[in-house]
């Protein structure tokens, strides 16, 4: 198998460009993606070029109906991959997503199939203080009818959004505003990823940090401090946060017996806290010591970077918690 | 209303279905009215009675592969658009026969099948997936139309501006029907609305607006075949402010009798049903036994929607897991949980 | 102290009655709160014959802006006690709430304060189908800026809203549809309850049980028949999820080694995961089994009745997972 | 512009203070962006170069006890309300002496001792708050107004249609006034707007309603204070469009170039300062050297500003978790959490 090095912003505009050649269904809709901006990530470059202003649908500032008019679309024929430029604005279309995305199926009996995609970027290190920076995972995966992707790498970028797009249920995407410069190797083929799988981005014994978007750079930087002391980290990606790969998380506990669980996503009632609940039930026996969560503290985002690094989770915190499972902290 | 002297067959036929269809609505909400009140349905309730006019003459102005998004007061909408009352009726009962598998319910039918694309709990929700509806009609090239049913209450609502601006920029086949009943739950027009005229507002899109008689049900057929033959045409959306009322309360529970009794009286006097079965005498499209026999057998029919309804098996508990997603494998790692 | 039986719904009438004559700058806003009509769960009857329509303002039905202009408000001098019809369409004031309300002292440099009430209502068991009956109090508690109470018993309304009025902070005030016309004791003098303080609403040794609002309920009968089988089961009610009093519940816990979190909340990301991921950490020592959840199941909530009861908690579900922290349930 | 030709000393005054404001957020703007582009400044800028003569039109026409929200774009419009260069330098270099002590960024300016309620990262955000402003004005029986800016882009987001509605409703002293900048980040007019004339649209929510140019700093001017004297009179609210241009690119980073050439040049060449200069001096309200003299000051002032920006400390670390909550106890007990 032949890869190149992409940038995670290639591996999204690659997955997007390939599923459209591929289905004429397939259809972009949302806020400054035409070229020659090309979405305000990057992520649609070159695509209204190559299929014309109707396949890659430029919208008025209106997150509410772009989102209900993507599942207008979806019920009615065509695949939408609808972009909500900022994870933050999803407020602004928050029942479209969850009222009527999410429960459409649903609250017909089964009636219908809603293929639609909805892509966002979160996350913060951008100084772009509390309205620009925030992951919200938990907000979503709260919310029943949808899958939810969060993929770390160029590779799972690319595989996760291809099965996505053709999927027959609502996928929400969630990329990271500091990934999409980042690289990696992605193969020449057509590949996807399936849901549900995990992917171990590194193995290890002592510990395992579960991670998800650019927390899984960071634990992997994490694992690589601690190796030189002795330690040695198993770093898990679960790709998707639904439906939640357990199996893999849960076997790894049981070699480590220590849990890290790295997410961006603001500490209280966040994601983090799902994956400790759920491990302390399943892996009860297994544990030696508490489920450590790193994650934002509970406060908004600021905008000065000192301040801003201060709130987000970095990896110095990750080994601290890593050590700390394993008693190397008072 | 103009009377039309000289009818054609086609609109005989289409003038006895709308009878029909006024007369299946009235029986229809008249019945869910007493068997809620009876303790025998479930739920959250909102009753049309009074604005049958405006679902009928809209509804039967669009082909069947027309799209249509109602509102929480959906039933007469849903009906008039083709959904079965047998489907309706047991939805309403919570029966496996439903229209929507029990999982809906009053505020929720739908019916792909009728290209119903749902009634909408959330004011305004319907709206933004009508102009979805309609982009996908356009992309695909049909000369599909979709009707948009809100309420009087539902235009303060952001999405109904942004649905109008979408529709207007794209040149969309969406019709916006605003049911005008006076009310939205207990607040009155001048507690709900700074726009002095909503068709002049309307027009601020740069789309064609009209108001009419709702309670006319062929000044609607007309105003709604207008604005799809305009759709059709690709010439984008319509505003359409149809002027009606509910007799009852904004839901079952409310007696509605806050309102004016006068008012009330005065909209009841211009009930939609015998204004039309004049029109259809006058100009000699039926006769009264016509349309004696139309009323009955809907009464008929409905009364044995009822009983097969009522007949029908409740769904079985664990069926509440299925149909939140079409995956199997994946919808099922993504249901489990921890309840022990 | 003198007592009368009064309904949730007038503990929450007669707590903005009482706040409204002590300070003119208290105002409600929202829509249908006007008399007759006096609010749709009736929480604000007759206070706008008392009070007039100017410091009852019935609104157009915009969540967003109702919202935003109750911030407005509180910003230049008034103290508005805000309320959203259903908690469902919070998801139309999301931005409001959440990027606004909630952040804007953090982002001026604390230069204001926002004295301003969110009332709403949520809760299943009335039928009321997927858009009518959610329990989100876990999405309003991962929003840092605001603090939340949930208040379970007429008493605990009243005391708490007259808190929350007080406060200069956001807050965002949980009600429940099946709360308001059950009824307790309230003093006929004033008083106030402290944010952030539980209330064990029943002392027991085997094993503890934290419920929020009407779950509260629930788990009492639930330790009704427990008792009946010879367990002994502590029952605490947080009142404010935000702030939490954990000292109450990880004493609790200390003293139990069990702990069943029930939330009507769903359960994937809710509230209940906090509070387990909380207790396992704080309180890993103590827990002689896993923690518990009794959640809504990870579907949106159904029509029919038989079918909501399955999918949402229930007294068997509590009793069952008590036993089952027990080792008394295979 | 008409020639005033008779000047008192008070217009006088005024002309030669919106002039030094006009230099002032320029020299601001021009500052900032050679600062961020140098790699001193942190987060997300966007500049509003070739737009003072609105904000500064605008902000003058008001009291200094009138509100004031803005948007992402606030810079100008802030500084044109009073918030100060130092505060709001000091800010974007996120320093403890910023206006928000660092918390907030470009985005974020906020002054309320100068009743600038906030710039806004999120399109349209202002207005509810605006509304919620005005309301309180009302109710607390001042003569306030509140000046609610916002972008052409917004008009398509719906809360201004639903802040429109209510200000309209309850007749407050809101001023809806749109920057028509001619772009939404990449986005023309033609790709967002359905509506074929604001004003027009805009006056049917009963509302006065004018179009003004937006780099006429005296039309401006005279548009707000017209609003501004009929919403203290509480004839309620107004709606301005201003067309104006953005000289840059939507943020920086963005440099804009994908605008034709010859559309950015010609708004250049409509300059608002040498335009406004020209007219002070044709009026005799000052002279070149006068003017100058203003220029120079406001340099020195911003290049000092600069400076104590640069040397006053960044905030410690842990001052992130200051300024959440009013209340320090339960504060204390909200923030804290389980990170080892
Ligand atoms: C977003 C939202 N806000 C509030 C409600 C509660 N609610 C249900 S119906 C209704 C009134 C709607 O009035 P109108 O649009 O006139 O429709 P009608 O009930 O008169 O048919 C309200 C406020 C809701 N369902 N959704
Ligand atoms: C709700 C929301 N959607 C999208 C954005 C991203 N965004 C920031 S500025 C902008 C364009 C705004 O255009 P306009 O209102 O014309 O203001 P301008 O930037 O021209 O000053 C967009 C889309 C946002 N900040 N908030
Ligand atoms: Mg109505
Ligand atoms: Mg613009």
């Amino acid at each position: 198998m032949t890869t190149r090095e992409i940038m995670y912003r290639e591996a999204i505009r690659d997955a997007q460009r390939e599923e459209m050649l591929r289905d004429p269904t397939v259809f972009l809709i949302g806020e400054d993606l035409r070229d020659p901006w090309g979405g305000t990530y990057k992520a649609t470059q070159n695509l209204s070029t190559e299929f014309g202003n109707e396949r890659v649908l430029n919208t008025p500032i209106c997150e509410e109906t772009i989102i209900g008019a993507s599942l207008g679309a979806a019920l009615t024929g065509l695949r939408p991959v609808a972009e909500l430029m900022y994870f933050d604005f999803v407020m602004r279309s928050m029942d479209a997503v969850v009222n009527q995305v999410a429960k459409v199926r649903y609250m017909s009996g089964g009636q219908v199939k809603v293929p639609l995609v909805i892509r966002t970027q979160g996350g913060g290190g951008r100084s772009s203080a509390a309205q620009h920076g925030n992951s919200l995972e938990a907000w979503i995966c709260h919310v029943p009818g949808l899958f939810v992707a969060m993929p770390s790498t160029p590779y799972d970028a690319k595989g996760l959004l291809k099965t996505a797009i053709r999927m027959d249920d609502p996928v929400f995407f969630i990329e990271h505003k500091l990934l999409y410069m980042t690289k990696g190797p992605v193969p020449d083929e057509e590949y996807t990823i399936p849901f549900g799988v995990a992917d171990v981005k590194r193995k290890g014994d002592d510990v395992t940090i579960v991670a998800t978007s650019r927390m899984v750079l960071f634990a992997l930087e994490a694992a690589a401090e601690l190796e030189k002391e002795g330690i040695s980290a198993e770093v898990i990606d679960p790709r998707t946060l639904v439906p939640l790969d357990e199996a893999t998380i849960l076997e790894s506990v049981h070699k480590t017996n220590r849990l890290v669980v790295v997410n961006e996503g603001v500490e209280r009632c966040g994601w983090a806290a799902e994956v400790a609940a759920l491990v302390q039930k399943k892996g009860f026996g297994d544990l030696d010591a508490p489920i450590e969560r790193v994650c934002t503290r509970n406060v908004p985002l600021p905008f000065q970077p000192d301040l801003e690094n201060y709130v987000l989770p970095s990896v110095a915190d990750i080994v601290r918690a890593a050590k700390y499972t394993l008693g190397k902290v008072e | 209303m103009t009377p039309e002297t000289i009818l054609d067959a086609e609109t005989k036929t289409l003038w006895l279905d709308m009878f029909r269809k006024l007369v299946r609505i009235r029986h229809f909400e008249r019945s869910a009215f007493e068997l809620y009140t009876a303790g025998k349905l479930p739920g959250f309730m909102h009753i049309s009675i009074g604005q049958e006019a405006t679902a009928v003459g809209a509804c039967s102005a669009l082909r069947p592969d027309d799209y249509m998004t109602s509102t929480h007061r959906g039933h007469g909408d849903t009906i008039a658009k083709g959904v079965s009352v047998e489907g309706a009726m047991a939805e309403l009962f919570g029966r496996v026969t439903g229209v929507c598998r029990a999982k809906g319910g009053s505020m929720h039918i739908a019916d792909f099948s009728q290209n119903v694309l749902g009634a909408n709990g959330i004011v305004a929700a319907g709206a933004p997936i009508a102009v979805g509806a309609g982009l996908s009609a356009k992309k695909r090239g049909t000369d599909q139309v979709v009707l948009c049913f809100f309420g009087d209450g539902a235009l303060a609502s952001g999405p109904i501006h942004e649905s109008m601006n979408c529709a207007a920029l794209w040149k969309l086949p969406v019709i916006f029907l605003r049911q005008n009943n006076q009310y939205a739950e207990s607040t009155p027009r001048t507690d709900y609305q700074g726009i002095p005229d909503v068709v002049e507002w309307a027009k601020g899109y740069g789309i064609s607006a009209v108001r009419v008689d709702g309670n006319d049900v062929l000044a609607v057929y007309r105003a709604v075949k207008e604005a799809a033959a305009r759709a059709r045409r690709g010439e984008g959306p319509s505003f359409i402010e149809s002027e009606t009322y509910r007799w009852y309360g904004h839901n079952i529970g409310d007696p509605g009798t806050w309102r004016p009794k006068e008012e009330i009286q005065a909209w009841k006097a211009k009930d939609p049903i015998p204004r039309f079965r004049k029109v259809i005498l006058e100009n000699g499209a039926a006769t009264d036994a016509d349309l004696d026999a139309i009323e009955a057998e809907e009464e008929a029919r409905l009364q044995a929607a009822i009983e097969a309804a009522e007949a029908a098996p409740k769904p079985k508990p664990g069926t509440a897991l299925e149909d939140v997603y079409v995956d199997p494998d994946l919808g099922a790692q993504a249901i489990q949980g921890v309840r022990p």
